[in-house]
């Protein structure tokens, strides 16, 4: 039963080490500044038409060249990293704000009524073909960013309740939690003060994993015309205007698609090196 | 004949060193014990003969087994020495078995890999195996699976693939440590009669100097990665030249010196009055009528003030169903508890926050029982939740200094993370938490079986220490009766629910009344030199 | 074991009931008026009046919920407003393009996501694991419907391979028929098979680091066997959950691959359902798809009980 | 870009078997050369011509399933079909048609008066689901003179009458197979309804004993491709033999470029405006119409949304119509102008409504039109609506500023003298014009009506008059006998064949 105590290194050698982090975080982050840039500044004005010189593949003037309406394509696509980014920002924001809640009042009240009636409308919303509803709420209330946040999100709960219950369950059993109820604690105190800190790390993971999923989730309503609509520029829709075009114009087609794999792939990257800097710290190293 | 014979072994993980300059013996058909304390390095010295080493590691020296020269030897014919020549048990019976396969195939596995004999063939012998360990096949048939058996029966099921094939050296690993102490004592039994009838050679590594002293024909005493002290265990015991050796036999056989125990026969901390608990058994089928389990069967006893009581007896015997219905963590189904004679809780009723106060509680597991993310200062001023007036920082800073220094901490301690505190100073901080409102009893689960006996001797007279200063009274729950009897006044004695018998700490373990008691003292491995001298001349 | 599945049968058909109610109250409160959709532009308004009552339409709310719920009992879907002809007939046209799409998919991703998990997880952090790693990071930031126009611009009209979209349908043999649904399952594959195959090398990496394995290998099985016997059907366990929760997603993802490679499959039928507000072919067509993930989701159930003793007596 | 890397070697083993199968598929396609495919966007919801009035039906069986009592000919012209002749009463209100003799329905029974007085019935009947119901409103009786006679006695002298009996919705049906034509057709056509794989393709055979000239094919496929992408790819592939009207107008230059394929430009009848909500303010003024009208830039939508096919109008009407008057010039494309008439209205920081339906003429058009409407100071909210919703929410509720759509309608200036039309414009003098075009018969009177009810409706700047919609076809280089242009809503296969 020997028990080393490793030391700790220092977050920032850790983060050195882990290059997969370093360049997830640095795909994110640029195209984070592109969206925040694109507020004060862009080469051209994304909704700027030329008809006569459309379609021109990159040049020095156009760095990303132009769409079928002459309109600049790196201009477009730094606006729609701002439709993009925040679509996915608020799903996961709406995941986490009503998924984690529900997760952890399950957790408390493990295996009673309330619990398997939680869990059954997990259930539920998973069964559901995800872009089905999607295209059934933007049927019903028009399409928009708006609704397409609300689709995104509406799947997001599930995730965040199923792994705040499963984190929590674990934590419940922990003997700190029993210490604390013998101070008197209520459930929903514990919850607060002791499970939920505990599994932040837990849901900063998932929340860049859902993050990138929420971005190709909006790239697919758009694709299919019911994510942001017109004047404001978005990458799915980007897509789907290239599609015809495929073959006499594929900048048309490669730019955006290219643009929203780099951006998932720098998230899915952060949150792997996510994982591996948050976890060890935590982990008891078991002899 | 030396069967196996380890020179100048030295050994570390990426460039950290484990092990330095390691060198013994081992003869055939004797049993050689190591005994250190973690993170001595034992287990790695095990792993090191049957190369089961984490990656990562090197090691240099030379090991020879049964004459030949064996860290030549190429991975696979390894893999033919292992399990066949050497085999090895482990310390975690719950996880050591493959959830998802029966016991008879993971016995018969290890015959077939290295015999080719066919499968009936191998069933048939894994059958005689398991018979051996005494898993009868009325019990205990080869298509069982493990989750549903008991520690001790998962062990024997380990101890059966391991000698399936009469191997010359099995290596056991903290073979009882996870057990409470009767299926202890059967479990060594029967790795004494396996020794005797197969001629095998045992190497038994633990942390408890009693096991060793009692099983051991020759002793290896480790300390930080180096032997500080080897040879016959009776010359080892008797002489003790090397201080480290002395310091941990009287760790182990320490009492903490208590002022004599004056009893006040009305004021009492603690009464409990006909207590039952039950729990609900799953449902056969989905209408069938629900079953319950009654785990906790008409308690009652009393705890005057400052008085130290014993709660002992084998897992599963409802100890700790018990203590967690004391401090209302679980609803009594019938009885009541009285605090300070209040009512703290009964059946349906839950306590009310400021009678909270009155009891705090000590874990076993130091590092499962504290908020990683808070720091220590935030950590032991929980209790004060159940105050009801609220306290000036100036006052909470007050009791915090004077909680960590009774425990023999530093103040500034307040400001760091649990993470940087060794497993003796996690349980010190323990008990500052639930000193810091002055209860008036604190129940103590297990709290020192997971330290090591030089640190438990420390946490036990702090304990003994704060009892007799703040007139606290305690409720210690433990498996461990050598512990038990070294702290307690009074103790009971508990057998599946019921309270079988109580009685003043040394009468109680001078001459038991009740069968099951007698059968708990008599497994208590013994440390004393004149019991293994008398032994030694029998022999 | 019987009573684990009983219990998750109640569960599972309880979902189902209030899924229905969910859909049926959902495609309700769509806007649009079938009736006009079918009579077009400059129809007069007395014509479309009448056609509403012909459909059907002015019925209550509470009426047609169970009509159509007792007709779904008996497999009778009701009649498709823009059609004219039985739902039960529509739909049976293009399960059998659907159903064989997400299964083929489904295959395809596991024969990919299988070897690579195992290599990448007994080759731990060596190059082929980074690579297999990186592959995977790839696979699931692509969107797949780009990859499909990637894979039809690449296979169907530079290399003209396959034909470009379109279904041959099965009477003209198995051969053409899978041969049209090999490129939209490969754009269907892609990022399951990824996401399947990470899942399969950390459920992998955690079994190794238990402590049977290290029985095993002091019993004297070497590396590759201590993988094969032992680590891996426990790594399958928490593997088949996700199965049965890809089969969901590869359910929603066929219905814009179907758009791409113009398969007359059920996502389409959806689609247009829900342009052409024939809400009664949506709601069958939803309500079977949920039908068939809830009917997955309980056969990875009984899968799950089967690999794990520990569920079958005692329940979870 | 190519990712052969991602396939395993499994996945490159089984792409090369399938290659030799798909050579030997593609070749076999052209030694029978009496099958065509044809392509079409949109799928017929059914195949009833009287019974709805989606245009993809009459697309399906107009002219090769069901005959009316005259037809459409390639030019737009009404000529005889199942009416052999007919003569008209002096005061124009009493047709006498003679019909065909030996005209057998599909179903084997004959064709004769008492069929066409049955459709005619059934189409003006009080609680009949045609969609066109005005066409038949003038009809007070239909009479049987004898098996191959009949008599049409209309309430008052109506000139287009023979025209309105070419319209699909007027096609002649059987009493016992007309209820479930919709699933099941049966007409008198040169070709027999041979099976519908719903959302895939309908498929028609020859009818061997047609009563008039034989036709060369002998099975015709409809295939329903709505995805443009899907549609060019299914060209290239040589799945599809023609593709009457194309959905992707930016393809067509590659198509035509390559030798396997000819591209055909036509016409069609669908005039693309963009319809202001005249009854709402600020558009009930005309000014501030007349500025919007100036505002928009006809080339540049064309070049932008249809890659340069479409012909400018400045008017509601077909360029092709011999009476067509371009009046493009009285709506140039003016900002300063715009921005002058915006002032004078007392107009500033104006924002419209900008409801799209599914189209790309539509959405394309919509995107460029609001850049444009920005320039001169209209912000525009854009809402793309599905069919179903863009006919509830504008067609119907009225519930818009601005929309885009195309009427693809024969001669459909007439909707301009409808009250309550959903740009709500009911204009009396209009009005007046269209009444007395509808009793005139004398052809010259007829053109200066038409010219003045054209002049009219520009200088009201009723709606934004974009262009129309040119039939972009693509077929076959070695297939013949395909219409150019669209006079009406069909695919009439009759003379069609192949060349080599």
């Amino acid at each position: 039963m020997s028990e080393q105590t490793v030391s700790h290194p220092s977050t920032l050698q850790l983060i050195l080490r882990s290059n997969g982090f370093l360049i997830g975080a640095g795909l994110t982050a640029l195209f984070v500044l592109a969206a925040l840039v694109s507020f004060i500044w862009t080469p051209y004005d994304a909704t700027q038409m030329s008809i006569a010189d459309k379609l021109k593949t990159p040049s020095a003037a156009h760095w990303l060249g132009t769409d079928h309406f002459g309109r600049d394509m790196l201009s477009m696509i730094m606006v729609g990293a701002r439709v993009s980014m925040a679509v996915a920002f608020v799903a996961v924001g709406v995941g986490i704000l009503a998924g984690v809640p529900l997760g952890l009042y399950a957790a408390s009240k493990r295996g009673g009524l309330i619990d398997e009636i939680i869990m059954r409308g997990n259930d539920l919303i998973f069964a559901f073909p995800s872009l089905l509803l999607a295209i059934m709420i933007t049927a019903v209330f028009g399409p928009g960013a708006v609704n397409a946040i609300i689709a995104i999100g509406i799947f997001n709960i599930p995730v965040f309740a199923r792994l705040s219950r499963g984190a929590a369950l674990s934590l419940w059993q922990r003997e700190y939690i029993m210490a604390a109820q013998v101070c008197g604690k209520s459930k929903a105190l514990i919850s607060l003060e002791h499970i939920l800190p505990n599994i932040t790390n837990l849901l900063i993971v998932q929340g860049t994993i859902q993050f990138s999923l929420g971005i190709l989730a909006e790239a697919g309503l758009a694709y299919v015309g019911l994510g942001a609509q017109p004047p404001l520029p978005s990458w799915g829709r980007m897509l789907n205007d290239a599609q015809t075009l495929i073959s006499i114009a594929p900048h048309l087609a490669l730019v955006p698609g290219l643009t929203i794999v780099l951006t998932v792939l720098g998230l899915n990257l952060m949150g792997d090196g996510l994982r591996d800097l948050l976890d060890p710290k935590l982990r008891r190293v078991k002899s | 004949m030396t069967l196996l014979n380890v020179q100048n072994l030295n050994l570390s993980i990426g460039n950290t060193p484990i092990l330095k300059d390691i060198s013994f013996e081992l003869e055939a058909g004797r049993i050689l014990g190591i005994v250190g304390e973690s993170g001595s390095g034992k287990s790695i010295t095990a792993l090191s003969v049957l190369q089961l080493l984490p990656n990562g590691t090197t090691w240099d020296g030379d090991i020879k087994f049964d004459g030949g020269d064996i860290n030549t030897l190429s991975e696979d014919d390894f893999c033919d020495l292992r399990g066949n020549d050497i085999s090895m048990i482990f310390q975690e019976p719950m996880t050591a078995l493959n959830p998802v396969q029966t016991i008879g195939d993971q016995v018969s596995e290890s015959i077939r890999i290295h015999t080719g004999k066919s499968r009936k063939e191998a069933d048939q012998l894994a059958r005689e195996t398991l018979n051996r360990v005494e898993l009868p096949e009325s019990e205990f048939p080869l298509s069982r699976y493990p989750h549903d058996l008991s520690g001790g029966q998962r062990q024997r099921v380990m101890i059966a693939m391991a000698i399936a094939l009469q191997p010359k050296l099995l290596i056991a690993d903290e073979p009882t440590t996870a057990l409470d102490v009767t299926t202890q004592a059967e479990i060594l039994e029967l790795l004494e009669k396996l020794v005797r009838e197969d001629g095998l050679s045992l190497m038994l590594i633990t942390h408890d100097l009693a096991v060793v002293a009692q099983m051991a024909d020759d002793v290896v005493v480790m300390k930080d990665g180096e032997i500080v002290e080897q040879g016959a265990s009776i010359d080892v015991f008797s002489k003790m030249q090397h201080p480290y050796t002395q310091q941990l036999f009287s760790a182990s056989n320490h009492v903490p010196d208590r002022a004599p125990h004056q009893q006040d026969d009305n004021d009492i901390v603690l009464s409990v009055e006909q207590v039952s608990c039950d729990y609900k058994l799953p449902k056969t089928h989905l209408f069938s009528k629900q079953q319950y389990f009654r785990a906790v069967d008409g308690v009652s006893f009393k705890i005057h003030r400052g008085e130290n009581v014993g709660l002992v007896g084998g897992s599963g015997c409802g100890k700790s169903t018990l203590s967690r219905a004391i401090l209302a963590l679980k609803s009594l189904d019938e009885g009541h508890v009285l605090i300070n004679g209040k009512t703290f809780s009964s059946s349906g009723k839950g306590p009310d926050l400021t009678q909270r106060a009155a009891t705090q509680i000590v874990f076993q597991d130091p590092y499962s029982s504290f908020n990683p993310r808070h720091k220590v200062r935030r950590l032991i001023t929980e209790p004060f939740y159940t105050k009801s007036e609220e306290l000036t920082d100036a006052q909470i800073e007050v009791a915090v200094t004077e909680a960590l220094e009774s425990v023999g901490l530093k103040a500034e301690d307040g400001d760091k993370y649990i993470h940087e505190f060794s497993g003796g100073q996690r349980q010190r901080i323990a008990i500052a938490r639930a000193l810091i409102v002055k209860p008036s009893l604190i129940v103590l689960d297990e709290a020192v079986s997971a330290l090591d006996v030089s640190i438990r001797a420390q946490v036990l007279d702090l304990l003994a220490e704060l009892s007799d200063r703040f007139n606290l009274s305690y409720l210690f729950i433990s498996h461990d009766l050598s512990v038990v009897r070294s702290i307690t006044d009074r103790v009971l004695v508990m057998e599946r629910g019921k309270i079988v018998e109580t009685g003043p700490t040394q009468d109680v373990f001078e001459n038991p009344q009740h069968a099951y008691t007698q059968s708990l003292i008599r497994a208590i491995p013994k440390l004393d030199i004149e019991e293994i001298r008398a032994k030694e001349k029998m022999t | 074991m019987l009573r684990y599945i009983s219990k998750r049968l109640v569960s599972l058909s309880a979902s189902l009931i209030v899924a229905s109610i969910l859909i049926f109250i959902v495609i309700e409160i769509i806007p649009g008026d079938p009736a006009a959709f079918m009579l077009g532009i400059n129809a007069d308004p007395d014509a479309v009046e009448a056609l509403r009552e012909q459909l059907g339409l002015n019925a209550s709310l509470a009426s047609r919920y169970f009509t159509w719920v007792t007709g779904l009992l008996q497999g009778e879907f009701g009649i498709s407003y823009t059609y004219r002809v039985p739902v039960s007939e529509l739909i049976s046209d293009r399960i059998v393009i659907s159903l064989p799409l997400t299964f083929y998919a489904l295959v395809l991703s596991t024969l990919i996501a299988f070897p690579a998990g195992i290599y990448a997880a007994s080759k731990r952090n060596s190059l082929g694991d980074v690579s297999v790693m990186g592959l995977t990071q790839l696979g699931v930031a692509i969107p797949n419907f780009w990859f499909a126009m990637l894979l039809v611009l690449v296979f169907s009209i530079n290399l003209r391979w396959f034909s470009a979209g379109g279904f041959p349908g099965w009477d003209q043999g198995f051969f053409p028929a899978m041969k049209a649904l090999t490129l939209p399952a490969i754009a269907l594959a892609l990022p399951q098979a990824s996401i399947l195959a990470r899942v399969m090398r950390s459920s992998l990496l955690d079994t190794l680091s238990e402590d049977y394995i290290r029985t095993a290998r002091a019993k004297g099985l070497n590396r590759r066997q201590a993988l094969w016997r032992h680590a891996l059907r426990n790594a399958l366990i928490p593997v088949l959950t996700i199965i049965g929760l890809q089969f969901s997603f590869l359910l929603a993802g066929g219905i814009i691959i179907e758009n791409v490679f113009y398969l007359p499959g059920l996502g389409r039928l959806v689609f247009q359902g829900i342009t052409q507000r024939d809400l009664i072919v949506v709601r069958s067509v939803v309500i079977l798809l949920v039908f068939a993930v809830i009917a997955v989701t309980f056969l990875v159930d009984i899968a799950y009980a089967i690999a794990d003793p520990r569920l079958r007596e005692g329940s979870r | 870009m190519n990712f052969n890397h991602l396939t395993s070697h499994k996945m490159r083993a089984l792409a090369a078997s399938c290659a030799v199968a798909a050579f030997m598929v593609s070749s076999t396609a052209h030694a029978m050369n009496t099958d065509v495919t044809i392509g079409m966007q949109l799928e017929p919801p059914n195949l009833d011509p009287t019974g709805g009035a989606a245009a993809a039906i009459d697309e399906v069986v107009y002219a090769n399933v069901f005959e009316g009592l005259t037809r459409f000919g390639p030019d737009g012209s009404v000529n005889p079909a199942l009416a052999a002749s007919w003569d008209i009463s002096e005061d124009g209100t009493v047709y006498t048609f003679k019909l065909n003799d030996g005209v057998k329905f599909h179903d084997g029974s004959d064709m004769n008066a008492d069929d066409v007085k049955f459709s005619l019935d059934r189409a003006r009947a009080e609680d009949s689901t045609n969609a066109q119901k005005a066409l038949f409103a003038g009809i007070t009786s239909v009479d049987v003179v004898d098996p191959l006679t009949v008599k049409v006695t209309l309430d008052k002298p109506n000139g287009s009458f023979l025209f309105n009996m070419a319209w699909g919705d007027a096609v002649i049906v059987a009493p016992e197979t007309a209820d479930n034509n919709a699933s099941n057709p049966v007409g008198t056509g040169p070709f027999t309804f041979k099976n519908w794989a719903k959302g895939d393709a309908v498929m028609l055979t020859r009818n061997a004993d047609y009563w008039g000239e034989a036709v060369k094919l002998e099975n015709v496929t409809f295939k329903f491709i709505s995805d443009p992408t899907a549609a060019f790819a299914a060209m290239m592939a040589e799945d599809i033999d023609a593709f009457p009207v194309f959905p992707a107008p930016e393809n067509l230059a590659q198509l035509g470029a390559d030798p396997r394929f000819e591209v055909v430009v036509g016409s069609t009848e669908g005039e693309t405006i963009l319809a202001m909500n005249n009854k709402k303010a600020p558009l009930d003024n005309i000014k501030v119409r007349q500025a919007i009208t100036h505002a928009i830039d006809r080339q540049a939508i064309i070049d932008g949304a249809m890659f340069g096919y479409g012909t400018p109008i400045g008017t509601h009407f077909a360029p092709h119509n011999p009476d067509y008057v371009d009046l493009t010039a009285q709506s140039a494309y003016d900002p300063e102008k715009a921005k002058a008439l915006l002032q004078e209205a007392g107009v500033s920081d104006l924002t419209l409504t900008l409801k799209l339906p599914p189209p790309s003429y539509a959405r394309r058009g919509g995107e460029i039109i609001a850049a444009q409407l920005r320039e001169v100071g209209i912000d525009t909210e854009i809402s793309n609506l599905e069919w179903a919703q863009w006919l509830e929410q504008a067609f119907r509720g009225k519930d818009f500023d601005l929309t885009i759509v195309s009427h693809t309608e024969p001669f459909d200036i007439g909707i301009y003298a409808r009250d309550d039309y959903y740009f709500q414009y009911g204009d009396a003098d209009f009005k007046a014009i269209m009444d007395d075009l509808k009793g005139e018969t004398d052809p010259a009177k007829r053109s200066a009506l038409i010219a003045a009810a054209q002049q009219k409706i520009a200088d009201d700047a009723v709606n934004g008059y974009l262009f129309q919609l040119a039939r972009t076809g693509v077929a076959n280089a070695k297939l013949k006998g395909l219409w150019e242009n669209a006079p009406t809503q069909a695919n009439d296969m009759t003379g069609v064949y192949w060349s080599e």
